[in-house]
C-alpha cells in the first residue's frame, strides 16, 4: 500500500489533500457528514485581526462550470477564532492551516504573530483575496508582496505559505520564496463579474467577485505546473478539483499537495473521495509515495 | 440544532405535476426533518454546477417529499424525474420552526406553501392560510391536516380574491409561521408585530454549500449576517432588517 | 424597430455580433449552413506573412464549460488569403476583419502593410495567440505592444483594431491607444494546459493552450468593464459568449461590438441566433439604438 | 464535395443495444449523406461542451441511422435517449469514399464497422470483412447488403480467431475502403501496398467545429495538415503519414 503521507513546506500531512479556505468554514459544518481529521489539513476561512461582517448579498452567482463569490473575508477575528474555533478543531484531531488576511503589513505581522502564538499547525497567508479591495489584491505585486512576507516570516517559526493570486506571474511568486516562505498554495479565485441583464447593472455590490470550480482548472494547473518549474519551494495546488483524477493532474504538473474548494457544495464528500481515489490509485499502479509521480509532466 | 447530515442516493417514487409548473416529488427512504427544514438535491453532473434547496413538504413512513415551481434549468431537470430515476440529496438543513405551545397560525404565499404542509402535519391543530397566484392546489390534503385552511389567490380563482395578508388575522394565535415571497413577509412583520404575535419567517437566498460553511446565503439580522442556510432558513420576524 | 448597426473604430457594422478569430475559417464553411453576410462581420483565421503549418495534434482538449486549443496559426499566408479567399469573401457581401500575427514588429509591419493595400475592411493585429511562443505572448508586455502598434499604424489606414491577451492587464492596453489603435479587442483564450493522467505527461506538445468558451466568459467580463472604463477608443468583447444574454451583458458592461468563437461549435447557429435575440430584445425593450444600452453597467 | 449542411432538431424513433456496450441509433426524418460521410450529434446541453461525430451507419426513407460505442460522457448520455427524444444533429459532413468501379473490399475493425453497412448498401456487389473484439454482431445484417460477409474475432467467438487483416487478402480487389483503429489501418496500408490495391481509409480525430473552420482535427498528410472533418475522413491511404 501506498504511503500517502507527505511533508509540505514544514507541515507534515496525513495524506496531500486539503479543504480550500472559506469553503470548509472552521470544519464544524462538514463534520456532521464526516470525520475532517480524514483530509491532510483543514485551511480555515480568511481570518483577520478585527472581525469582518463581510460583503452585502448578493455573494454568489453561479457561471458555467463556475462560482462566483463576493464573501468579503466574514470572519469574527483571531481572537475568538482561537478562543472558540481551533480548541475544537485540535480536539477532533483537524490538521490546522489558517488562512489570514490583513489591511497592510504590519496588520499580517500582527495577525501572524498572534497565530504563532497559539496551537495552529501551519499559517496561510492570503495576499489573494479578490473581494476585499478596489483594483488586484497585493499579491498580484512583488513589492507589496514581499514587505507582507518578509514582516510576517520574521515573527512565525512555523510553516508559512503563501497564497497567490491567479494574476501575480512567477515574480511574486519568487519574492514569496525570496523573502522565506515555506510553501506557495495557487491559486485563489479569478476576479470575474456577472451583469444581470434584467437590470443592466452588475450582480455584486463590488463589481467585481472571486470566480472558482472547474472552469478555472485548466488555467490554475498552468499556474501550477509553471510555478513547480520555477521555485525550489512546494506549490500547493488549487483550482477546480473535483475528483482524484483533477488532483492527479496537478500532482503530476509537481504540485506537493492540493486544496478542494467548490468540489465541496457539488459533493459534501468531494474531498474524502478523492482521498480514497487517490489512495486506490496508489494502489493499483504500485506506487509506493508521491515522489514517484509528483512533477511527472514536468520536462 | 440540526443533528448528522445525510448525503444520500435516493430513489424517485414519483414526481407528479400538481399544477402548472408546480411538481410534487416523493423519494423513497427513511428520512428525517423537522418542520421548515430543507435538503439540498441535485439530479445532473455539473450544470448547473450547484445543488438547490428545497424545503421538506412531507415525510413519512414511505419517504420525503418536496413541492417546487420549475424556476430555472435545476428546477427544470428535477421536472424531468421518473419513478426509479434516482437524485442525490443532502439534508436535513437549517433550524426549523421552534415548537410553540397554544394555536398556531402557518400563512404561506406562492411556494412558501411547501414547508407549511409538513408543519401542518407536526405542529397539529394550527391553522394555514394559503395564498396561491391562480386557481389553488393541494387545498383538500392541506385540509386532512391543517385545522382549518384559508384559502386566497391574486386572481379569485378558488379563494378570497387578493393577497392571503388580505384575509390573515394574527388575533388569537399565539404564534405565526409563514413562508412566503419576501415582500408578503415584510407586511406579515408589519400585521404580526401591530398584534404582537411572534413571527417566524422562512428566508430564502441562493446558496451554495447549504451547510454553513461557506457564508454566501447571508441575510441582515439585527446580530449581523446570518446564514440563511444554518442559522436559518427560520428566523424570529423582528431580527430581521426587512429594509435591506 | 431599433437601429443594430455600429461604428466600431473607424469600421461599419450591420450588427455588432463578429464571428471571432479562429473559429470561422473565412467564412466558407459555415456559408454552408447560413450566409455570413448576416453576421456584422467575419474576422479570419490569424495570418501570418508567410504560410504556417501549425502545431502537431492533439490539438483540442475538453475542460469543463471550456475547450483547450492549440492550433498554432495553421493559415495559408497572407497572399494565398488575399488570392484565395478574399474576393469570394467579398462577393458574398461579407465584412472581413483580418487577424493578423507577426514574430517581430517588422513583421507584422509588413504585413498590415499588405493586407492594407488589399480590400479587406479592417485589421484585427492579434498580440495574444498563446498557442506561437513559449512564454507570454507580446500582448502582455506594453513596451513590445507599443512597438507592434506603432509600425503598423504608421502603414495603415484602415480600421487598426487590437486584439490582447486576457494577461496583458490595462497598461498594454492604454499603450495600444496611444499607438493609435482604433479599437481594442478583448480578449484571447486563456494560458491553460491538461495532463493525461494515463500517459502522466501534458495533453499538448507546447504543454500551454489557450482556454476559451463559457468557462472563462466571466473573467473576459470583468476584463472588458475595466477596459471601457479605462479607454476612450471602443472595446469589442469576446469569451465565451454564447447567447444574445450573454452578448447584452458585454453591451452592458461597455462593449460597442462581441465577438462569438467557441459557440459556433456547440451551435453552428449560434452567432446568427445572437443577432435575432439582439434584435428581439432591442424591439421588445423599445431601445432605438446601442447608445441606449452601451456601458449602462458602468458606475 | 460536401453539399448544403443541415442543423436539425431530429427526433429518435429507436436507440437500440446491439451488443455489450454498442448501441444503434435511429432517428426520423428526412437526411442525406455519402457512404463514409458523418454528422456532429448532441444530446446535452453543455456538458460535454462539444457535438460528437458519428458516421453514418444507414440512410433510408424512414430516417438515418449511428451505431455506436459507449466511450464516455458524450456517447454515454446518446445510450439513454428514448424514442420521441430530441437531438440536434449537424450533417452530412466530410468526403465520404470515392466510388470506384470493380471489386471492393469494405473492411472495419470494431467500431469501424459503422460507416461500412451503409457503403455496402451503396457500393452493392462489396465485399464485408468485419473484425470484433469479441461476440460478433449485426453479420445477419450486414449479410441482407453485402456481396460477401468474412467475420474475425479477437476471441474467436462467432468467426475466425485473430485481426481481421489475419483473414483479408486483398488479391482480385480493385480497391478497399477501411476504418478501424489506427494501428489495424497502418497494416492494412503495408498489405495492400504490397498487392498494389488502392486503399482509402476513414480515419479519426477529436473534433470542435466539424466543418473545417477551427483546424482542430488535424492529421499528417504527404500534404501537410490536413482537416479529418473536411479533407476527409476518408484519405486515400498513400497520402497518409503512418508513422507521424
Ligand atoms: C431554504 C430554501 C428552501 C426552498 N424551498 C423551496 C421549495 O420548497 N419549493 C420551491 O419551489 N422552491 C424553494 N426554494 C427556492 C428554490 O431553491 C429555487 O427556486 C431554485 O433553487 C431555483 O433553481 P433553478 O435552477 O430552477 O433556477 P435558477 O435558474 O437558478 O434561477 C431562476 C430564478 O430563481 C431564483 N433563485 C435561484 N436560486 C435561488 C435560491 N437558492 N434561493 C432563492 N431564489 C433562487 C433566481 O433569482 C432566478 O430568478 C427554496 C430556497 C431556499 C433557499
Ligand atoms: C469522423 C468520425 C466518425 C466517427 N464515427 C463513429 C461511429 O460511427 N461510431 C462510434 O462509436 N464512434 C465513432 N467515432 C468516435 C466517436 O466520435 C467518439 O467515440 C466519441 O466522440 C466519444 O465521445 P465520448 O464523450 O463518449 O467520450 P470522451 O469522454 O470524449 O472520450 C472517451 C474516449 O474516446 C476518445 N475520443 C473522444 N473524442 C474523440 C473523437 N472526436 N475522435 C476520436 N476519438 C475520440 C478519447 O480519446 C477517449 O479515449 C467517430 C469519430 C470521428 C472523428
Ligand atoms: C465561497 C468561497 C470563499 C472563499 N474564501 C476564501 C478565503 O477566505 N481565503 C482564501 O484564501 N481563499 C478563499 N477562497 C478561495 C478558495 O480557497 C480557492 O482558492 C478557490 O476557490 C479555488 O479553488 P476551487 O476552484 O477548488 O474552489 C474562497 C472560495 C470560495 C468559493
Ligand atoms: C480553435 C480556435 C482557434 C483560434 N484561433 C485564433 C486566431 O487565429 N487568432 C486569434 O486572435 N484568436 C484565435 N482564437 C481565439 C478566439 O478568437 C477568441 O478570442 C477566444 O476563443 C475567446 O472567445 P470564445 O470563448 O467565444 O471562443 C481561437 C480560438 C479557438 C477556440
Ligand atoms: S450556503 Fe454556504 S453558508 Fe449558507
Ligand atoms: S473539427 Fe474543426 S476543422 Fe475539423
Amino acid at each position: 500500500m501506498g504511503d500517502m503521507r507527505v511533508v509540505v513546506g514544514g507541515l507534515r500531512l496525513r495524506n496531500p489533500v486539503i479543504a480550500a479556505s472559506g469553503t470548509f468554514g472552521f470544519g464544524a459544518e462538514y463534520a456532521e457528514i464526516y470525520d475532517p481529521a480524514r483530509l491532510g489539513a483543514v485551511c480555515t476561512k480568511g481570518l483577520t485581526l478585527m472581525p469582518r461582517q463581510g460583503n452585502p448579498p448578493p455573494r454568489l452567482w453561479e457561471t458555467a462550470g463556475g462560482l462566483l463569490n463576493s464573501i468579503g473575508l466574514q470572519n469574527p477575528g483571531i481572537e475568538a477564532f482561537i478562543r472558540e474555533e481551533l480548541p475544537r478543531m485540535k480536539a477532533q484531531g483537524i490538521t490546522v492551516i489558517t488562512n489570514v488576511w490583513g489591511n497592510d503589513p504590519g496588520e499580517y505581522e500582527r495577525s501572524v504573530a498572534r497565530l504563532c502564538d497559539s496551537s495552529v499547525d501551519a499559517i496561510e497567508i492570503n495576499v489573494s483575496c479578490p473581494n476585499v479591495s478596489r483594483g488586484g489584491p497585493v499579491g498580484e505585486d512583488a513589492i507589496r508582496t514581499a514587505a507582507v512576507v518578509r514582516r510576517s516570516r520574521k515573527v512565525c517559526t512555523l510553516p508559512l505559505w503563501v497564497k497567490l493570486p491567479p494574476a501575480g506571474g512567477l515574480a511574486v511568486a519568487r519574492t514569496a520564496q525570496e523573502e522565506g516562505a515555506d510553501a506557495v498554495s495557487a491559486v485563489n479565485t479569478f476576479r470575474g463579474m456577472a451583469i444581470d441583464i434584467k437590470t443592466g447593472k452588475p450582480v455584486f455590490v463590488n463589481v467585481v467577485a472571486g470566480l472558482s470550480g472547474p472552469a478555472i482548472k485548466p488555467i490554475a494547473l498552468r499556474i501550477v505546473y509553471e510555478l513547480a518549474a520555477a521555485l525550489t519551494i512546494p506549490v500547493v495546488g488549487i483550482g477546480g478539483i473535483g475528483d482524484w483524477r483533477d488532483a492527479l493532474e496537478f500532482i503530476m504538473a509537481g504540485a506537493h499537495a492540493v486544496q478542494v474548494g467548490t468540489a465541496n457544495f457539488v459533493d459534501p464528500l468531494a474531498a474524502v473521495k478523492i482521498v480514497a481515489g487517490l489512495e486506490k490509485y496508489m494502489e493499483e499502479n504500485k506506487i509506493t509515495d508521491w515522489e514517484g509521480i509528483r512533477g511527472n509532466a514536468q520536462q | 440544532m440540526a443533528g448528522k447530515i445525510e448525503v444520500a442516493a435516493a430513489q424517485v417514487a414519483s414526481n407528479v405535476r400538481v399544477a402548472e409548473g408546480i411538481f410534487l416529488l416523493k423519494l423513497r427512504g427513511d428520512y428525517s426533518a423537522a418542520p421548515g427544514q430543507f435538503y439540498m438535491l441535485r439530479a445532473w453532473d455539473r450544470n448547473p454546477l450547484l445543488s438547490r434547496p428545497l424545503s421538506v413538504f412531507n415525510l413519512d413512513g414511505d419517504g420525503i417529499s418536496f413541492l417546487y415551481a420549475v424556476r430555472g434549468r435545476g428546477t427544470g431537470l428535477l421536472s424531468r424525474l421518473s419513478p426509479g430515476n434516482e437524485i442525490g440529496i443532502t439534508g436535513p438543513l437549517g433550524n426549523g420552526w421552534p415548537r410553540r405551545d397554544g394555536r398556531i397560525a402557518l400563512v404561506g404565499g406562492g411556494l412558501g406553501i411547501a414547508p407549511l404542509f409538513y408543519a401542518a402535519g407536526v405542529f397539529s391543530g394550527s391553522d394555514a392560510y394559503l395564498g396561491y397566484p391562480d386557481e389553488p392546489y393541494l387545498v383538500d390534503e392541506f385540509a386532512r391536516v391543517a385545522a382549518r385552511v384559508m384559502v386566497s389567490s391574486d386572481t379569485g380563482a378558488g379563494g378570497t380574491k387578493g393577497f392571503i395578508t388580505d384575509i390573515f388575522d394574527p388575533d388569537g394565535y399565539d404564534a405565526c409561521y409563514a413562508c412566503s415571497p419576501r415582500p408578503m413577509l415584510a407586511a406579515l412583520d408589519r400585521i404580526c408585530s401591530r398584534a404582537g404575535v411572534p413571527l417566524f419567517v422562512s428566508l430564502e437566498e441562493r446558496m451554495a454549500c447549504g451547510v454553513g460553511a461557506c457564508l454566501g446565503c447571508a441575510v441582515r439580522t439585527v446580530h449581523g449576517y446570518a446564514r440563511v442556510c444554518r442559522d436559518g432558513p427560520i428566523f424570529p420576524s423582528s431580527e430581521v432588517m426587512w429594509n435591506g
